[in-house]
């Protein structure tokens, strides 16, 4: 914590010495509104390391158009208030050209209008609930819903582990595990595939063994989970205890290399989709993956991966614009530049689709991207085709 | 000059103040239970049946939003009628925690409608109907009415009950019915905050009213100090504003919410808005002047 | 699957009762519903867990700086806030509420120093084997849960029944100013019972932290309003009622798993919780400490 | 004696216990206790501690069931009346160990009194209507004249536990006096107070009786009780065992019995009914 502030006076002298140097140059303000604290807060720091890395890569390659990135970083602690609270404070106040942000799909459902009416982009990169592009047209998102990468990680699972039929279990509390359950039980449909039982859990909960027993009555060749890291590995070493030995299909909360550790001796056998693998070789990640080691001593989950990737898809569109002068016009030119970036980066090829609202109409932008499969084994990601 | 400056606070704080407004509500709301001797936390559940049924009117129903009101009032009040009989017997820690056990019982049931409620992803799109001036109006008026009450025998009723229940009995006040006046009262106010809220903020979900909200208004309550209508308000507003001028101490910030709360109930045992403590004061300055 | 039912019941209601134990007996002695505690019991889990991974102390070792660690800060709660309160005679829902703070400031504070997220005890520190019988699996750790919430209950209960010191105690349960009259050095068991039950609120961080598999700011929150509802079932202030109200619990909430559906767990523990208030509000059961509130 | 109901005619009592017993446990506090009270005058009822008088009182206030027995009101039943519907009925009672609204000032403690006499409406008190400005008005002249009738009216604004403590048992008799009872019990009001208090009060409770309120007291000092009652019961284990004049209880064998067998009694040396007189 002492560090962060540190490293951020000093980022900022620096930055202020540039900034003497090339007079010319203006700093272009960020919003950022993330969950620094509060329960949420260990997603949020995650996102915020991403932006952070993003943004001192671009800076310090010379910024955008000799223009310097500045960002404004504000706690939204995990709340619906605290969020449309910092979104004004970020658009009016600030005078910030876009926000990134916020962490939780709650509180997007809550702010995001208040970007919207202000003709702000608000760009999440961590809101998989859906109806959330709904909002508007200055509303967008680079995290995948689960409703993309689903289908996909069900196929591979199905054919490398011969599932026929699946229970399922997901956190009936909470927004990012109950979108899940929901798409998954679309996916499931759609696959053909019958579930044994269904069983909930809730945050905060430290025993699973009542829902694995049942689960393990009705013999189903997978375990589908819908849940977040926190609950997630618990539930596997659980799982293990009880002999349950198939194969979990989790969502994107269960993509972390934290999961080696939480359930360290049962973290095999879990199957995960996601645009983001820790073990995608490619050029773009291996680079993001060893810079976020450098600069944080600490190796990155997806939320990382996507608020660094959102940063450089915010900035492709930047570059094409004209800047200076006008506020309100930068902020819709923006918006109209976005939508056409395509980008390759930690989370591999990206393009933004058309969302629409809830009368059918065109609202914001949802992420295209391709899922990648893998699963764990001896305390690493494989990725499965 | 002015009105630009205004322009641009209001835009950067309005969600603020008015949730200063729905904050003083809640307070009041559970000042009112208090006031009576009891200690009920139901009324962050209260809140919730009063946002949920406000929400569901107006997003599905189409329904006017002062007939949304009132529905999100007369909900949670009926609902407090038909628990009351039986909760209200219960007094101290046990009325405590039972209405805590009934306030889980609520989110755990909104968690489970998922048809009508959407379950964890909660309601959202709720249009954005709620001005400044509907807040200003019902926290007037219910200050208003709790002002009149307190200055009348319902008002009397209430501290006699709270001071001894068996005296006020032999009284001739219907302590059981006064109980309930103030459980259902406060669970309508409480209700209106909910629906005002609601129609603030676009979006209510489940996670909001759990243990945590319940504990909040509490706290606005006896941090003002209960010994007058004024105490909640304030209370409310400390409340509301401490994280934002708390802002620069980031991950310590709640730390020191905890400490001021636990800072005041050791040394203002009355709250901050206590009337006595005030009188002495202003006459310590009186004599000084 | 009803007999593997069972026995998860009776782990989890061990795991309810570890917990509880601390609890009522802070409110069976000083009469305060202390909910800071779910605070404290994390804070002992976090001690154990930086203890454990920089001096590579053993399980037991870990148990001891938990204990002794939540035991300080108890009395140190006690000293600051509780005693005070108790000097000025405050009405037994002031402490209540200055608990609350203490947990907001201890939950923030561990979150601020070591993060949200996830964090757990290095896997070598409990054996992690599964005993199975005749298809009942059941791991060392949790037989080492079952064993030791009973012992420790019934180590405390015989220390109240047996020794001065507890009747001491019982005296002062009964009436703090008679036991006063009597001679009992009241502040000092006060003191003693802050320590000790916050110390047992820390072994009990440790254990359900391995148990789970996971330290978190927020793991005593719903640890707490269980322990409320245990406490509750079980009567207030009686440490019999501690263990028999979390099996309780422990039995409903894996029953209704096993028969109702999952997602009603917590409905059918709060929902239980209420009725048995309204119909027997001093518990389910009889009580040996119990206290006017 | 109590056990024989008096024939019709005569006058109808106020106050009629028939039959009544009260079990705590296996402890039988009050056994087929009968008694009626005539309408005006002052009634005493003595006894031994623990003899159970105070039960008497929680039981016609409704603060108590009866085991079995039943107590009729102006020939209304008071079984299973809640405390509020008996006091509205017009029995008020002070209490032995006084039970004043602490934080209140005197006049709201007696205005508290005066709650079932105001009779407006919700929608009159929220916009302070005529008629509840008047009423409340009235209530606040009306506790000023009872408080008048203890002396207490020149600390109207004072706080009940600033009080002294004679003072407090004056505050509790104007408050019962408030909802202008047909019955006002007083348990035991002299307790605690010295010699000039009580006389003081003496005359207070004789000048309230004058305006026509029937009064039933309990009382353990004798000079007080002998002073002012016409009538008297003797409670002891529960059972009535004398009723008479004062004359006839002072020199009743089995009343003197009743206080001199009790050795343990700390009431007995000056309590007892010879020793007052």
């Amino acid at each position: 914590m002492k560090r962060n502030t540190l490293a951020h006076s000093l980022f900022a002298l620096i930055s202020a010495t540039a900034l003497a140097a090339t007079a010319h140059a203006a700093d272009i303000k960020i919003g950022v509104a993330e969950a620094l604290s509060g329960g949420a807060a260990q997603y949020g720091i995650s996102i915020r390391h991403g932006f952070e890395l993003a943004a001192d890569e671009i800076n310090a390659a010379g910024g955008v158009n000799g223009n310097k990135l500045q960002l404004i970083i504000e706690d939204d602690q995990g709340k619906k208030e605290e969020a449309i609270n910092v979104f004004k404070k970020l658009i009016f106040q600030d005078q910030v050209l876009m926000v990134f942000g916020p962490t939780l799909s709650n509180s997007a459902q809550a702010a995001d209008p208040i970007a919207q009416a202000a003709k702000t982009v608000a760009f999440g990169t961590s809101n998989t609930a859906d109806g959330i592009t709904s909002i508007g047209d200055y509303v967008f998102r680079n995290s995948v819903t689960e409703a993309d990468v689903l289908p996909e990680t069900l196929r591979v699972a199905v054919k490398h582990a011969h599932i026929r039929k699946v229970a399922v279990m997901y956190g009936n509390d909470d927004v990012f595990t109950k979108s899940g359950y929901d798409n998954f039980v679309k996916a499931l449909e759609h696959a053909k595939i019958p579930v044994t039982t269904t069983e909930t859990f809730a945050k905060g909960d430290v025993d699973f063994k009542a829902q694995l027993t049942k689960i393990k009555a009705t013999h189903p060749d997978a375990i589908v989970l819908s849940a977040l890291l926190a609950e997630g590995a618990p539930i596997m070493v659980q799982a293990r205890q009880l002999g349950i030995t198939v194969p979990f299909i989790g969502g994107n909360g269960m993509n972390s290399v934290k999961v080696f550790d939480l359930a360290k001796g049962a973290s095999d056998g879990l199957y995960v989709g996601s645009p983001w693998s820790a073990s995608n070789e490619s050029p773009e990640n291996v680079k993001f993956i060893k810079a976020f080691e450098a600069k944080f001593k600490t190796q990155p989950d997806q939320f990382a991966a996507q608020s660094y990737d959102g940063m450089h898809i915010m900035v492709q569109a930047l570059k094409t614009i004209k800047l200076g002068g006008n506020l309100a016009a930068e902020r819709s030119a923006l918006r109209d530049a976005l939508p056409s970036v395509k980008w390759t980066g930690a989370t591999g090829a990206f393009q933004f689709h058309r969302a629409t609202d809830k009368a059918g109409k065109p609202a914001g932008y949802d992420a295209q991207q391709t899922a990648i499969v893998s699963v764990t084994k001896d305390g690493k990601f494989v990725i499965e085709k | 000059m002015t009105v630009a400056w205004f322009g641009t606070f209001w835009d950067v704080y309005s969600n603020l103040v008015l949730s200063v407004g729905t904050n003083a509500l809640l307070a009041l709301s559970i000042w009112l239970t208090l006031a009576c001797g009891m200690l009920s936390i139901a009324n962050a559940a209260f809140m919730a049946i009063g946002a949920y049924a406000s929400a569901l009117l107006t997003l599905n129903f189409g329904w006017p939003f002062p007939v949304a009101l009132a529905a999100g009032m007369a909900a949670p009040a009926l609902m407090a009628f038909l628990i009351g009989r039986p909760t209200l017997r219960l007094s101290g820690v046990y009325l405590a925690m039972a209405t805590l056990a009934f306030g889980e019982v609520v989110r755990i049931v909104l968690l489970n409608t998922d048809r009508v409620t959407g379950g964890a992803l909660g309601l959202n799109g709720i249009p954005q109907l709620t001005r400044w001036w509907h807040v200003a109006l019902a926290l007037a008026v219910t200050l208003a009415v709790l002002w009149r009450m307190r200055r009348s025998r319902i008002g009397r009723a209430f501290e006699a009950i709270k001071e001894d229940e068996t005296a006020a009995g032999l009284m001739g006040i219907d302590v059981a019915g006064y109980k309930m006046l103030a459980f259902v009262l406060g669970a309508a106010i409480a209700g209106l905050a909910g629906a005002l809220n609601a129609h603030l903020t676009f979006f209510i979900g489940p996670g909001e009213y759990g243990f945590d909200r319940a504990v909040e208004i509490l706290t606005m309550a006896i941090l003002g100090g209960i010994g007058s209508l004024t105490g909640p308000v304030v209370g409310a507003v400390i409340l509301t504003l401490l994280p934002e001028l708390l802002r620069a101490l980031q991950n310590f910030r709640l730390v020191f919410n905890g400490l001021i709360l636990v800072l005041i109930v050791l040394f203002l045992p009355r709250g901050i808005w206590d009337t006595e403590r005030l009188r002495r004061w202003a006459g310590i300055v009186r004599r000084q002047a | 699957m009803l007999a593997q039912q069972l026995v998860n019941a009776l782990s989890l209601g061990c795991v309810y009762a570890l917990f509880a134990l601390g609890f009522t007996l802070i409110f069976g002695v000083l009469g305060v519903i202390n909910l800071s505690h779910g605070a404290v019991f994390m804070v002992g889990a976090y001690a154990a867990e930086q203890a454990v991974s920089h001096l590579g102390l053993p399980l037991w070792g870990a148990l001891i700086v938990a204990f002794a660690f939540s035991g300080v800060l108890g009395l140190v709660i006690d000293l600051l806030v509780l005693r005070p309160l108790r000097a000025r005679n405050a009405p037994h829902l002031i402490p209540m509420i200055a608990t609350i703070g203490v947990g907001i400031i201890l939950t923030n504070a561990i979150q601020g120093i070591f993060g949200a997220q996830n964090i757990r005890f290095p896997e070598q520190l409990v054996s992690n084997r599964t005993i199975s019988v005749e298809g009942i699996d059941v791991t060392a750790l949790e037989l080492g849960i079952i064993l030791l919430s009973f012992m420790l209950m019934a180590l405390l209960l015989l220390a109240l029944k047996k020794t001065q010191l507890g009747r001491a105690l019982r005296a002062i349960a009964e009436s703090p100013r008679a036991a006063y009259l009597l001679g009992i050095n009241v502040e000092g068991l006060f003191y003693l019972t802050s320590f000790v039950a916050a110390g047992l609120g820390g072994i009990a961080g440790v254990l359900i932290g391995l148990y789970s598999n996971a330290l978190f700011p927020l793991m005593g929150k719903s640890m707490l309003e269980k322990g409320i509802a245990v406490i509750i079932l079980g009567g207030m202030g009686d440490m019999r009622g501690a263990l028999i109200g979390g099996l309780f619990l422990g039995l409903a909430e894996v029953l209704s798993v096993a028969y109702v559906g999952s997602s009603m767990r917590d409905a059918v523990a709060f929902g239980l919780l209420f009725l048995i208030l309204l119909i027997r509000p001093r518990g389910l059961f009889g009580t040996l400490m119990e206290r006017k509130v | 004696m109590g056990r024989h109901r008096t024939a019709a005619g005569v006058s109808t009592p106020l106050l009629r216990l028939d039959g009544l017993s009260r079990h705590f446990g296996g402890l039988m506090v009050l056994q087929d206790v009968n008694l009626e009270i005539p309408r005006g005058g002052i009634f005493g009822l003595i006894g031994p501690n623990g003899a159970g008088k105070t039960t008497v009182f929680n039981l016609i206030t409704g603060l108590l069931a009866p085991t079995s027995g039943r107590i009729e009101f102006e020939h209304h039943s008071l079984s299973g009346c809640s405390p509020h519907r008996i006091t509205r009925l017009g029995i008020a009672r002070t209490f032995q160990n006084i039970r004043l609204f602490r934080e209140m000032s005197l006049l709201e403690n007696v205005m508290v009194g005066l709650h079932a006499k105001l009779g407006y409406r919700t929608h009159d008190l929220i916009l302070a209507t005529g008629h509840f400005r008047r009423d409340e008005r009235a209530a606040r002249e009306r506790a000023r004249e009872l408080l008048s009738w203890v002396r207490l009216d020149h600390k109207l604004s004072d706080r009940a536990d600033n009080l002294s403590y004679g003072d407090q048992r004056k505050l509790e008799l104007a408050r019962a006096l408030a909802s202008n009872p047909k019955l006002l019990l007083l348990d035991e009001p002299v307790a605690g107070m010295n010699s000039g208090e009580k006389d003081a009060l003496m005359s207070d409770v004789r000048r309230i009786s004058e305006r026509g309120y029937t009064i039933f007291m309990i009382e353990h000092d004798m000079r007080f009780v002998m002073g002012l009652c016409q009538d008297i019961a003797v409670l002891n284990f529960g059972r009535i065992i004398a009723r008479g004049a004062p004359d006839a209880i002072r020199v009743n064998a089995e009343v003197i019995e009743a206080y001199l067998g009790r050795e343990d009694d700390d009431a007995a040396p000056d309590g007892a009914p010879g020793a007052a007189a």
